[in-house]
């Protein structure tokens, strides 16, 4: 048993933290957050360069062969530069989803162009009225022959708005809410009958309403086995959700030494505001959420790689919900001790405090985690 | 003992309940439901129909205009006003600087400025906190020298809610270094035209403009615009802190908030049954709920307590934690309702084919900005933590 | 609208409050709670004496006729003296089972003789394995013409070891679990087949395990409706919880004497320990959480000798769930705040800290009553 | 990075599995698994049958006689301890008094006191509280005067767990007022069969015996008994408080306590299902899994950190903090489970016919008190206000 990283996997962490102290200021994200695409091409190229989108691919495809652990230190330095660029859909959903599930061709046609930076994806999952659960799916594909026409709508889209092809799951078979009989399809953003609705999040980075009209793909669109796609779902999400705990933990870290710093500059009463006890308790107790929570997420990294999808399951949710807890309090307890100054748009304090609260309503919230975890002790 | 309203009070709740449901604007009512950011003539139209009711300054003294109302008619009052969505009527000109100017200004500043406080037609805001005087409020720098018959303000305020609405702003400045920092600091009223006056916005976390900083660069203000004694402004900054009592708790808000969030519980869906049924979310507002009832019974406490005693005690810091905890609770709570919808940030991008197939976009829009922006009402007005030390010093004696 | 007592109230509580400073000391009350009884007859005696005994009986039965405020006041004094006499037991649970469903024969006999003090009674309702169900009971009482024979177990039955008559609950028709079907009976303590187990509680006051082997009773002591005795027994219940509530306030009151005391003379670092903010700020809350659950205490109080019984629900459910959750939490930091003092026999910090505890599991503990009002949500 | 244990670590729980199989006495098991209190000879069996297996201060340095094993071996043997229902190993001798010999005492003190230690034949209390040195240990006021080849103590020591027990104590004794108070303190080591000394029993919340007042009435100890230099017992003192670390978070009790909770929750009814169906109660349970899940790995984090730099560092703290906050809601939820059979004081009280009938009587008896008594474990050893204390100044630099 050890905690430690490798020397490459440090080599990687540091590279990429210079790279966003320098190329990634706040003042820079903020123009990045009102533009357009609400990132930067810029960006993402150089983060291509750095390796970082080739990260968890298989080396036949242009990858590093990376694992969740590797994906969990990336995922924490760019929740601390509160990195708007399109990582968690294009890589981890849509990446781990290629990787697992795609045939030969389709990962060689996918995973070098997502690895170049070429090329964005996501998944398109959830649906409205759905809230958080996986297999509510009403979103149909009928076959036609040789090819298949999907009808249905998809929310909340993580990065829909400027993905080049978007996966996206759909029934072939079965009623709306069972496990069997959904299908995964890549569909091209120019698809006819596609519609994107993009708009920004209340993080300041992008997603997107999609509406599938008789959209129209073939056969080799198929990603995965027909009707059996939502154990791969699961774990494309699974994973997504470990790296979204990682970025979580950045954040908390980075909120930390901001209120820390916040604490001993800061004077009211002739000293600094540090000096009053009821602030130190509580910015300990942000110290120790944020530990608990890194213990938390970290052991979700090791284990998703590793362990069967039951196993899985527990462990993923338990992060998930321990994690959104530690958030939900750090982010609070930040807010508070910088007083106005934690409700202005001005710092970076309101900025991570929404990116964590927008975190947990991403992929099932504390409660729906909880709610996992807890129901599984029915079978302990 | 008796908490039933009395029949009087009940006739009283049925006339004011049915004054509001004539004439409260409907675009006004709507936007207040859904969480919508009021504008200045949204405030302003509902003062004026107040005010023709002789409603516009319900809790001042009957000399003064006031409505001569009880505390239990001022709490049915507020009530009503927050279960129909009237604007709050904010605090800065009728429950912060008129009960000052009555307690401590002449009879020229009662008569030039308690009427257009009533009327809608003046606009305050307050200048108390600066950037390194937020808590330690005494410890506040900007300076008016006395020149002949103005005095010559300097300096710089923070935090100035609505400053860029106002007419005139009413401001704590020190006027002498001598002594205890709270000896030197008097109470000025500012025309918010003077020349050398700057206003800059602040936005907020949500996006919004509510806040401002407020500039002063060698502001002309006449001497008569001095509210009491030179260097007696901190008795009656403390008197005015004391003041703004009927509603600190915001019960009737957070009543009418709450009703909204179980509404919200029956409209949204999860693992395609109504939110409500899902036993997790149902115990959070349970569970917000049982605070509620238990405020408002503790607020009415206070109230008629004071009501007796006539004088505002630091129990009210008690109605500011828990009536602010409550309604953090609850912008949570509709936030969390929404599950990933609370993300988007403007629901203005979903057209209205994406509208039809979801039930959250007419009121989900604002939600997830309301609570971030909801943050702050633990800190304005003295932060929980500066209330938990006056509970600490004034009632615990520790 | 007002929270005023009457002076009729003042002059009770005050005379009670003055006659337990006095007679009523912590280190008598020690000796007490390891006495056989683990109360005193004498004490007893004196509360009959002062008329609280019969305070919430109509007049016409020797009685005061006072309502449920006036029992609240009373409780809020006898919870500051953590006073062992059995009188929820025999005044507020058996009492107004009686007053409210008895014949007038059996108010004519029992309640005067309550309220001389010369007879105590308890409810024998819960039974072993239903935890807080109300209806679960297994309890039989089979009629024989003119008499019952009652066959069951009971337990936890509060005062049930010096109970000279109890009042038992039993199946007369229906299932296990059903509202219709249960009875209520007057069963002397001598009765043949009714085994007594008494035992010492954790806040040191009595109560038994109580065993029905063919009890046989006569017809007249059938109390109240035949099969129709739940709504019954579910108001004296409700009664007893909010006589509960005022105990558990009178204990938070006390308790946060005691700590803010101890604060102000404790010194460790050349200075009281009240002067640290951390302690300051969590007496402060304690003060919060007391104010609040006197509140609603008040309120259920003020209610349910009022409204009907599905109003009185969702408040007595609420006072429970709330009072508990404020009495947890000021009773813990009580202890807290007091350090190795709160966790010794020798002060009465601990014996309150018990008490509040054992109160929580009584008649329904915080989540069973949260889960009521919860649950009376989906009629909204 | 890898949360595995080697093949090795897992032999080594094999081994250490079979052994307490094969060796725990099964009444001492059975009592622990209750919850019930445990005799002096209970701790004391336990510890001569580890100590003929080599395993009698596992953590201490091969050199004295300890087991040379790894932060990860003793995590395990702790684990398979508290799984199997071993007694906690007390930490007085090996784990406080022990460390200080061996880094401060002579020889002489090393060859007579570790060998007694490790082999059970001395059973060690401390000497460190006093009514009015709690917190603020510093301020300690008994006194030990040299009188030639001897120390006269006298004063009073307070909190002494087990002193009843205890064949020796070591305390910190006041042997200078100049200076700092921190300067002027002496560690000593006292037999507790010397004349003068009292030990007067403290009834804990349950009921139970387990604290002492130790009273010391011109007590002749010995120079040798000495530990270090005088006036230098702080720094011994700090180095102690350092030590006990291997299992300061308590996880493997912790973990078995979590399994009982479970086995309770799936005996116990409510509403005629199992308890665990409960959602409610579910949910507290899986809570609490949480915290101890993320707590496991926390303390794995901090050991083998510690393991690397040698040296013991204020994250000690947090894994108090935490640690302490996790026992105590198991032992809340066990009572809560109870229902009302949480109530009862003494299950002695009740027969068999009842105990046939209840589901709970068997293990319910001590779950009430163990929630009591264990309201301690955030006050002793420091509390964990104090434990925010050490981390605000010594991590954080506040």
């Amino acid at each position: 048993m050890n905690f430690d990283y490798s020397e490459e996997q440090l080599a990687l962490q540091d590279t990429l933290r210079r790279f966003i102290d320098k190329e990634y200021r706040f003042d820079q994200r903020r123009t990045l957050a009102q533009s357009e695409d609400g990132f930067s091409r810029e960006v993402w190229a150089q983060l291509a360069e750095l390796g970082l989108l080739a990260l968890p691919f298989p080396e036949e495809y242009g990858g590093l062969g990376g694992n969740a652990v590797d994906t969990m230190l990336v995922m924490e330095v760019l929740g601390r530069g509160l990195v708007l660029e399109p990582y968690l859909g294009t890589v981890v959903l849509a990446g781990s989803l290629i990787r697992d599930a795609g045939t030969l061709s389709q990962k060689d046609m996918l995973l070098p162009a997502i690895a170049g930076g070429e090329l964005l994806m996501t998944l398109a999952h959830y649906e409205p009225g759905t809230r958080y659960e996986m297999n509510h799916i009403a979103t149909t594909a009928k076959s036609t022959g040789n090819s298949y026409l999907i009808n249905g709508a998809k929310s909340v889209v993580l990065g829909g708005n400027d993905a080049d092809k978007i996966v996206v799951s759909a029934r072939t078979g079965g009623g709306r809410r069972d496990n069997d009989g959904i299908s995964l399809f890549v569909v091209g953003r120019t698809a006819p009958g596609l519609i994107i609705r993009g708009y920004p999040t209340q993080d300041g980075s992008r997603a997107a309403e999609t509406q599938f009209d008789n959209v129209e793909v073939g056969d080799d669109a198929l990603l995965g086995t027909k009707d059996g796609a939502l154990p791969i779902i699961e774990r494309a999400i699974d994973y997504a959700i470990v790296a979204l705990c990682a970025e979580a933990v950045g954040i908390m870290t980075a909120l930390n030494e901001a209120t820390l710093d916040y604490l001993k500059t800061r004077k009211q009463f002739g000293q600094p505001i540090g000096r009053f006890q009821a602030l130190q308790h509580r910015m300990v107790d942000m110290v120790i959420a944020t530990e608990q929570a890194r213990s938390m997420a970290t052991l979700s990294a090791v284990r998703v790689d590793s362990i069967d999808a039951a196993e899985r399951r527990r462990v993923v949710s338990a992060a998930k919900a321990y994690v959104g807890q530690s958030a939900r309090s750090v982010g609070q307890a930040a807010v508070q001790l910088h007083g106005g100054m934690g409700v202005v748009d001005e710092l970076n304090v309101s900025h991570y405090f929404k990116r964590l609260t927008m975190i947990n309503a991403t992929f099932g919230d504390t409660d729906h985690h909880l709610g996992i975890f807890s129901d599984l002790l029915l079978a302990d | 003992m008796d908490l039933n309203f009395t029949p009087e009070e009940q006739e009283f709740r049925v006339a004011v309940r049915s004054f509001i449901d004539s004439n409260l604007p409907l675009d006004i009512a709507s936007k207040v439901r859904n969480g919508s950011c009021l504008g200045k003539d949204d405030f302003v139209r509902w003062q004026k129909i107040l005010h023709r009711q002789g409603w516009g300054a319900t809790m001042w003294p009957k000399q003064f205009g006031g409505a001569g109302w009880s505390a239990v008619q001022l709490y049915i009052f507020d009530e009503e006003c927050s279960a129909a969505g009237a604007p709050m009527q904010l605090p800065f000109g009728p429950k912060m600087v008129a009960p000052v100017i009555m307690a401590y200004g002449n009879r020229s500043q009662q008569e030039r400025f308690l009427p257009r406080i009533v009327s809608g037609e003046d606009w305050w805001c307050q200048g108390y906190s600066e950037p390194e005087a937020g808590s330690d409020l005494a410890s506040l720098r900007t300076k008016a020298e006395r020149q002949g018959d103005y005095y010559i303000v300097n300096g710089q305020k923070a935090w100035t809610t609505y400053g860029h609405y106002a007419d005139w702003i009413f401001c704590l400045v020190r006027t002498s270094n001598e002594g205890r920092q709270q000896a030197g600091i008097s109470f000025l009223l500012i025309d918010m035209k003077t020349p050398g006056i700057t206003v800059r916005p602040v936005i907020m976390i949500d996006g919004g403009h509510e806040i401002n900083e407020v500039w002063f660069d060698n502001v002309k203000v006449p001497v008569e615009n001095l509210v009491g004694e030179e260097n007696k402004g901190w008795t009656y900054a403390k008197f005015l802190l004391g003041h703004e009592r009927t509603d600190i708790a915001r019960v009737g808000r957070s009543k009418a908030a709450l009703k909204r969030l179980k509404q919200l519980a029956h409209r949204e869906f999860a693992n395609g049954r109504p939110l409500i049924e899902d036993q997790r979310f149902r115990d959070r507002i349970a569970q917000v709920e049982l605070e509620l009832m238990a405020l408002e019974i503790t607020n009415m406490r206070v109230l008629l307590a004071d009501g007796k005693k006539h004088a505002p005690g630091p129990e009210a810091s008690i109605l500011k934690i828990k009536g602010s905890e409550i309604e953090q609770m609850l912008t949570e709570l509709m936030m969390l309702g929404l599950g990933h919808y609370s993300l988007p940030r403007s629901f203005e991008a979903l057209d209205a084919g994406a509208r039809r197939q979801s039930a959250d976009a007419d009121y989900a829009a604002p939600l997830s900005g309301n609570y971030f922006n909801c943050r702050k009402v633990s800190i304005y007005g003295g932060s929980n933590e500066i209330q938990r030390n006056i509970i600490a010093q004034m009632i615990l004696g520790l």
